[in-house]
């Protein structure tokens, strides 16, 4: 079915950062709509990951300035950037390896739960009424993610795909309005990747998020993106639909390393 | 007249579900009728609730033009929602007729159409796309509801429904016009039909067993009397709901008794969810029982060496001892004292374990089961019984009472059933739990039943001195050997099955000089036996074929024949020459029914090349290719060259095998 | 083997996530109870009630507090008996100088004050991880009994280092502070004060503020990424803990040694209360309980051990011993159990549960 | 009260400029001390990445086992090296029974355990050599150069002098190792990540052996410097406390860092105390020093000559 693609979300405006003298990110520009789903492509150190650690605040960028929401911002922190509604995943599995998958989750709520220390302390009325509501919405993601099983087990224990799939669930719980995928299905097999892809559209499609992924298989994100921007050594190489983008030579070139001659 | 007045005069004559519930409803308002593990805790519904839950799905079903007389598939794991759409429909005068929710599409075509399914309640989208793959094959089937909404938002056709939606539909329906609920209920009998329950069958296209609300109702009062069943059990409710027997346990009997049916999370979660209920009412066939004790012995292996010693100590311990406690007879001071502290050190915490702690009744049926795994059980103080019966009974046939249990026996006659063998030992009965006919299949009914209601079970049995009767093999598989000694296929392959090594047995012999038998291993506990002899291997295939594998098969064959020699109606079926099949035999090759009964013709004819090498006494191994069907629904080509063992046969003990 | 869970199925999120959710634990933490409350009292002579579960108790405490920040929320803390000391002092100058102040009241407010100094010096934790932070806390342990020392104004002025402080009624004419003071009502007050502290604590941890703390622990980016405010997560913690530690350092002074001085809560008070934890267990308050137990009463076997043996050893060997013991213990848990007796409990439970199976 | 805080103090430099030198000098001298003990810990942390708390304990143990064995009988010299050999024995044990088996555990681990170590050290020396304190003379008398000082006017102690010197060659030693040794260049690279350390061809427990030796000969040093100042006693383990500030402040992986930050403890401290101890109440080295790191971790967390860490996600 035809899904709408609605106003701008979030804009990058001519972005750059470095680390010292190295340039990770330069000039980069591009809008992100909502619902749609908006993969960012790259050979490896091409700055996909630095791109999204700008975007939710993680670093900050010497020249550019992103507008999210129709809200300028140039420095943030990345907890901010939580509460306006950005949430991620990383690249290698950062879970709180200590909490069981329900914790982890959990911890999504956070920023949905106010409840001071001294109703916790006694656990009792407002305090336990809010735990047992964010309970209610964690189990749904849970059950959205077919977890069930796994829900008491501590996240060290799970397989590297399921911790994956705990991630997203962690990310989903703070019912963001943007979300931020760092190579989702990297390391995964063929079927953790299909059942990776499944979800990835399930949430855009259900909960009507907008999604920022970065991927490494092209492949993949050919399948399920609405709009593609390909960087390389930190410079913008292409954007646009999928079909535009594999027809693009340069793009071609770069992926597969052809020389020009 | 008031909505009051009306179920009063109601609850006067409860000889309908629908009429059942309403009385709950009213004396047992508050308490748990069903529990559904869902999102992580135990969803609770109580009678009351029910009740309404009810109410608003038949009168959304009506509104949609539910007529009564109408048939409803009812089709997915087992979910309160969809045991209620039985009442619904049921109160609508309508026929429920629930299906195996692991068929194939393909698989359902026919009993959809043969049973004029008009209307279907599904569970999910995987059963939905089943229907919608097969609909343009079944002209009459109008409606689909869906009980779980996931991934179901792109599904726009008008004739498919939300489950809620329609009781939306209902609760306003009801409340313009409030009476014709209890109207439509009222209409309704004990003579009524109240469901079509499809024999998976053995042989040929399954046939629609019509069973009437007495037929459920007073089956189930019988029962409850039997075993003093009452409103106060828990039952897990996981097994098909298309088969009879779910239907007694966790449907009829729940709203006869008033009792609170719980479902599991998923197929997967089955054994965590049973040990969180703890049921106190317990049902599975001889293959769950197996499997558990199976795995329990395979955990105790990797168990301390003292802990282990202990474990086996006290188990030999029970066996002599707890079955005694169990049967009421008498046990001496010291034996009580060591048993008790068995039951604090093993049996309790194994009980807790597998979640059976609270079991007061346990019943087995449909196939026989090995006899020391029926006495584990017992001996752990369970309370596990075996019983005899079919769908066209309405389940009960025969069944133990208490204190009265034999490993190898079905029980007695069961209450209200009259009993008798034909000369060739065919069993036949009459029962108020006698079938009302096959749907539109007059012949078969015919040959089935007679005109004073006796129905031929196609079972060969007898009575023993105790009363108790003992069930051989179908009567038309009892077949004569070309020595004129009888041949058992199934009583043989049983005894072969007891085995843990053993999954499944096929024997061959009628019309043959000698018995000879296809094995195939139990993974799990071959699998488990190689890793102890550190024997590699590198699947199912590679190990059935090892000669280690066949040594050790050739000891549980030649047990079996030691004790059919003890038998001399049995003695000339001795297994002479087996081998092992290079594949399980399977549901999805239609090797076994979906209750994992062994489809006999299709096996012979898809291994002929077997069996006649196996008849052949000069062939010593014999190449193989066949079909089979992966995980994943992908068919291949596995081929294999099986090697063929010939056992030892005993002469006949002539004393006659003790019982 | 003593547990038996079937038929122990959870109908409401809220059964589900109870403290104790099997029924057995239930049992066994009330059967705790009953005995420290009915059993206890009238079988314990006066040097138990007053030395050992006195003792045993304000440790506890303590240990809970730094175990919420050092085992939940990951941030090592040398200063334990800076605070403890701040919450005396405090409680002393509240006591003294309103005189009619209900116990409880002045114990909650001097909890309150230290907490604020925890904060204050929880500050740095915001720019420094680990040890960096540990030699911060060091700060307020060396600063904060300075100021004890040598500020007049924290002892009243009194000319003698050593001050006592002023007899106060708990209820009618049970006193709680001072000589009329009786054990038993000593030992009932804090046992009650622990057992409603240690389940505060255990409620916040299981709430959304101590998933922070241990979001914070077990990886600080990813939890800053999830919208937890690193400046409160860590601020809230330090506030708390010192909130435990500064009405353990009050009860220490008001009814343990009944003497307010700054010598009670130097750096090896601080080090002692470490070992509790790592002993015990880093984030478990049961293990706090345990460590503090094991820490009581090692010495006391030290101390008797060698007579048992027939040795005659002079007291300051002992200490040495005692010393070493510490040391070795310390490392020994770090390398074989990093998360102590709370984990061993919690592996012997699992094989209960499980037996007789193995896994 | 204004007064004696802003206005006394800078009156009182003002009016006697020699003395304020002396402060200065004897400040100077006493973070050279300092110093030497922060040494201690810079060259663990560099090579292992291990916060070693126990320094103090070792300055305590080396000082305890070198006067034990002067005082049963020992020529000073060889009492010197069996005390280092000790030292060296002790570094092994370390390394065998702590260090090995807690390896890739995170580094609090690590300093916990080396309080563990701490402990076990400061109860092991006082059982075998008692907890009385003992003089230590090493025939540096601890009195100023009289004949500098009619000259100049400025007291000058010899003993802060031999210290500085002694001092100055620990550390130019060191830096020789550091930069001209084949071991040496392999504990830097270690600092920066193990494999490298591999790569250079040196085990892991070697290379951890080696900088715990030297760790526990420079507190040897420090140990018996210490000792002659204030006696042998227990003590002497509460130096370490003294160097953790300075660590702070010259960063944990320097050894410049580490001299200088002493020498800025060391003096502003005298100096603290000298001008504004009164007005503070007195004995505010006990946490001048602390209050300066912290003030300063609030600015430049990686401290002065420490490397700024980039977070990676």
């Amino acid at each position: 079915m035809e899904k709408k693609i609605g106003e701008v979300l979030l804009s990058v405006d001519h972005i750059s950062l470095a680390f010292g003298g190295v340039k990770a990110l330069t000039d980069i520009c591009f809008d992100i709509r909502e619902k749609e789903v908006f993969a960012i492509i790259g050979p490896n150190g091409a700055g996909k990951t630095s791109m999204l650690n700008v975007i939710n605040g993680f670093y900050h960028p010497q020249e550019g300035e992103i507008t999210y929401k129709g809200v300028h911002r140039k420095q943030m922190k990345s907890h901010d950037a939580a509460v306006q509604g950005i949430a991620r995943t990383f690249q290698n599995v950062a879970l709180f390896k200590g909490m069981s998958t329900l914790d982890n989750i959990m911890t999504g709520r956070i920023i949905h739960m106010k409840r001071n220390m001294f109703w916790q302390a006694c656990y009792l009325g407002p305090a336990r009424k809010e735990e047992m509501e964010n309970r209610e919405y964690v189990e749904d993601i849970i059950e959205f993610l077919e977890i069930q099983s796994i829900r008491r087990t501590p996240v060290g224990r799970l397989p590297y795909g399921l911790q994956k799939r705990v991630e997203l669930g962690r990310a989903l719980a703070m019912e963001p309005d943007l979300l931020l995928l760092d190579e989702p299905m990297a390391g995964m097999n063929i079927e953790e990747k299909q059942d990776m892809c499944r979800f990835v559209l399930d949430v855009n499609d259900q909960y009507g998020t907008t999604i920022a992924l970065i991927e490494h298989d092209m492949g993949v994100v050919m399948d399920i993106s609405d709009k593609v921007v390909v960087l390389d050594y930190g410079k913008k190489l292409a954007e646009g639909t999928p079909d535009e983008v594999r027809g693009n030579q340069t793009v071609i070139d770069a992926y597969l390393g052809v020389p020009h001659n | 007249m008031t909505e009051a007045a009306a179920t009063e005069k109601l609850s006067q004559v409860l000889d309908t579900i629908p009429k059942l519930l309403l009385d709950h409803a009213k004396k047992r308002a508050d308490r748990p009728a069903n529990r559904l593990k869902d999102l992580g805790i135990w969803q609770t519904w109580t009678w009351s609730e029910v009740a309404d839950e009810v109410r608003n799905l038949a009168c959304g079903l009506a509104k949609i033009g539910f007529q009564r007389g109408d048939k409803l598939a009812v089709i997915g794991d087992n979910r309160p929602r969809l045991y209620w759409s039985m009442v619904a429909v049921q109160a609508l005068g309508g026929i429920p007729v629930p299906l195996y929710q692991d068929s194939v599409a393909g698989e359902m075509v026919y009993v959809l159409e043969n049973a004029d399914v008009k209307y279907a309640i599904v569970q999910n989208q995987e059963q939905t796309d089943k229907l919608l793959e097969i609909k343009d094959r079944l002209p009459i089937l109008e409606h689909i509801c869906y009980e779980e909404p996931r991934g179901m938002r792109d599904y726009t056709q008008e004739f498919i429904h939300y489950y809620k939606d329609i009781q939306e539909k209902g609760s306003i329906f009801h409340s313009e016009n409030p009476d014709f609920y209890l109207h439509e209920i009222e209409q309704g009998h004990g003579s009524d039909i109240a469901i079509f329950l499809y024999t998976s069958g053995t042989t040929g296209k399954p046939k629609g067993v019509v069973l009437t609300q007495d037929n459920l109702l007073i089956t189930s009062l019988n029962c409850l009397a039997f075993d003093n069943i009452t409103g106060e059990e828990e039952v897990l409710a996981y097994l098909p709901m298309a088969w009879v027997g779910d239907n007694l346990f966790s449907f009829a009997q729940a709203y006869v008794a008033g009792f609170c049916v719980n479902c599991p999370e998923g197929p997967e979660t089955v054994m965590t969810d049973l040990r969180e209920i703890g049921p106190t009412y317990y049902f599975a066939p001889p293959a769950v029982y197996e499997s558990v004790l199976t795995k329990v012995m395979i955990r105790m292996e990797d168990a301390g060496k003292i802990k282990r010693s202990m474990f086996i100590y006290f188990m030999d311990l029970a066996k002599s001892v707890g079955i005694r406690i169990l049967d009421g007879k008498s046990v001496s001071i010291a034996e009580k004292v060591l048993y008790g502290l068995g039951n604090l050190l093993v049996y309790g915490p194994l009980r807790n374990n597998l979640g059976l702690s609270r079991t007061r009744l346990a019943y087995t049926a449909g196939e026989a089961i090995g006899p020391e795994i029926f006495s584990f059980f017992r001996s752990l103080g369970i309370n596990i019984k075996q019983l005899y019966g079919q769908t066209e009974a309405t389940v009960f046939i025969c069944a133990q009472p208490d204190g009265e249990v034999k490993s190898d026996t079905v029980g007695k006659i069961f209450p209200g059933v009259e009993l008798r063998l034909s000369d060739n030992n065919e069993v036949f009965y009459r029962s108020p739990g006698v079938f009302h006919s096959y749907y539109k299949n007059p012949e078969s009914t015919a040959e089935t039943k007679d005109a004073e209601g006796w129905v031929a079970t196609g079972d060969a049995g007898f009575i023993d001195d105790d009363g108790h009767l003992k069930i051989i093999d179908r009567a038309k598989d009892v077949g004569l050997m070309n020595d004129d000694s009888m041949f058992a296929p199934k009583y043989i392959e049983n005894k072969l099955k007891f085995f843990p090594f053993i999954k499944e047995a096929v024997a061959f012999g009628h019309k043959k000089d000698y018995v000879s038998a296809f094995l195939c291993i139990d993974i799990e506990a071959v699998g488990n036996w190689a890793e102890r002899q550190n024997l590699a291997y590198s699947g199912y295939t590679d190990l059935s074929a090892r000669s280690e594998v066949y040594n050790l098969l050739q000891e549980c064959v030649e047990t079996v024949n030691s004790d059919l020699a003890r038998d001399e109606k049995l003695s000339g079926s001795q297994i002479k020459r087996f081998l092992l099949l290079h594949k399980e035999l399977d549901a999805d090759d239609g090797e076994l029914t979906r209750t994992r009964k062994v489809r006999r013709r299709i096996i012979a004819e898809k291994y002929d090349v077997l069996i006649d090498a196996l008849d052949d006494p000069k062939q010593t191994h014999c190449e193989i290719e066949s079909e089979m069907t992966f995980e994943d629904g992908r068919t291949g080509i596995v081929s294999a060259d099986l090697q063929i063992r010939e056992a030892e046969r005993h002469k006949t003990q002539l004393h006659t095998r003790a019982a | 083997m003593i547990y038996r869970e079937a038929g122990q199925f959870k109908t409401s999120y809220n059964s589900d996530q109870a403290l104790l959710p099997i029924a057995q634990d239930r049992f066994f933490v009330i059967g705790l109870l009953v005995v420290a409350y009915f059993v206890i009292p009238f079988v314990a002579n006066d040097y138990w009630l007053d030395s050992i579960f006195l003792q045993f108790f304000i440790y506890a405490l303590a240990a809970i507090g730094l175990n919420i920040l050092t085992g939940y929320a990951g941030q090592l803390s040398l200063g334990t008996g800076g605070f403890m000391a701040c919450g005396a002092f405090s409680a002393y100058k509240l006591a003294t100088s309103f005189p009619d102040m209900h116990i409880i009241i002045v114990l909650f407010l001097a909890g309150l004050i230290t907490a604020l100094v925890g904060m204050l010096f929880g500050i740095p934790s915001l720019r420094i991880k680990g040890f960096y932070l540990a030699v911060s806390t060091l700060a307020a342990q060396f600063f904060l009994l300075w100021l004890f020392n040598r500020v007049p104004w924290f002892t009243n002025y009194s000319s003698s280092g050593v001050i006592s402080p002023p007899p106060i009624k708990l209820i009618g004419d049970y006193y709680i502070t001072g000589p009329q003071a009786t054990n038993l009502t000593q030992y009932f007050f804090t046992l009650t004060l622990v057992v409603v502290m240690a389940f505060g604590a255990r409620n916040i941890i299981r709430g959304h503020i101590g998933r922070s703390w241990m979001a914070m622990r077990d990886m600080d980016i990813a939890a800053e990424i999830i919208g937890i405010s690193p400046l409160r997560a860590k601020l809230s913690a330090f506030a708390v803990s010192s909130f435990y530690c500064g009405i353990a350092g009050a009860l220490w002074a008001f009814l343990y040694t009944e003497t307010v001085q700054p010598l009670a809560f130097e750096i090896n008070q601080s080090f002692l209360i470490l070992f509790m934890i790592i002993i015990g267990g880093l984030g478990s308050i049961l293990g706090s309980f345990f460590g503090a137990a094991f820490i009581l009463v090692l010495p006391i076997f030290l101390n008797s051990a060698p007579a048992l043996l027939g040795l005659q050893l002079s007291g300051s060997l002992v200490t040495h011993i005692e010393f070493m013991v510490f040391g070795v213990l310390i490392v020994f848990f770090l390398i074989v159990e990093p998360h102590g007796l709370a984990r061993l409990w919690g592996i012997a439970k699992e094989k209960l549960r499980l037996w007789p199976f193995p896994y | 009260m204004m007064q004696a805080f802003i206005f006394d103090p800078f009156m009182m430099m003002y009016d006697s400029p020699l003395f304020f030198v002396e402060v200065l000098v004897s400040g100077l001298m006493s973070g050279v001390m300092y110093a030497l003990v922060a040494l201690g810990f810079v060259l663990i942390f560099k090579a292992s990445g291990v916060f070693n708390f126990a320094q103090g304990a070792m300055v305590l143990f080396a000082a305890l086992t070198f006067v034990g064995l002067w005082e049963l009988g020992v020529n000073p010299w060889l009492a010197l090296i069996l005390s280092a050999v000790t030292m060296i024995g002790v570094a092994f044990c370390v390394e065998r029974i702590v260090l090995r088996p807690l390896v890739n555990q995170d580094p609090i681990i690590f300093f916990m355990a080396t309080i563990g170590i701490t402990y076990f050290l400061d109860g092991f020396g006082q059982t075998i050599w008692g907890s009385e304190v003992r003089p230590l003379d090493i025939g540096i008398p601890n009195e100023p150069f009289m004949d500098f000082a009619e000259w100049s006017g400025l007291y000058i102690n010899k003993f802060d002098v031999f210290a500085t010197v002694v001092c100055s060659v620990l550390v130019a030693l060191l830096a020789g190792f550091f930069t001209k040794t084949k071991i040496g260049r392999a504990l830097r690279a270690v600092a920066d990540d193990h494999q490298a350390a591999l790569s250079v061809g040196i085990p892991l427990k070697t290379i951890w052996t080696i900088v715990w030796s030297v760790a526990g000969i420079v507190g040897l040093a420090a140990g018996i410097l210490w000792g002659s100042k204030l006696g042998v006693q227990f003590t002497l383990a509460l130096i370490a406390f003294k160097a953790l500030p300075v660590l702070i402040l010259g960063g944990f992986t320097s050894i410049p860092g580490a001299i200088i930050g002493g020498l800025i403890i060391g003096s502003g401290e005298k100096i603290a105390e000298v001008y504004w101890g009164d007005a503070f109440g007195g004995a505010i080295e006990d946490w001048f020093a602390y209050v300066v790191a912290l003030i300063f971790l609030l600015f430049r967390p990686q401290g002065l000559f420490g490397e700024k860490i980039i977070e990676r996600v």
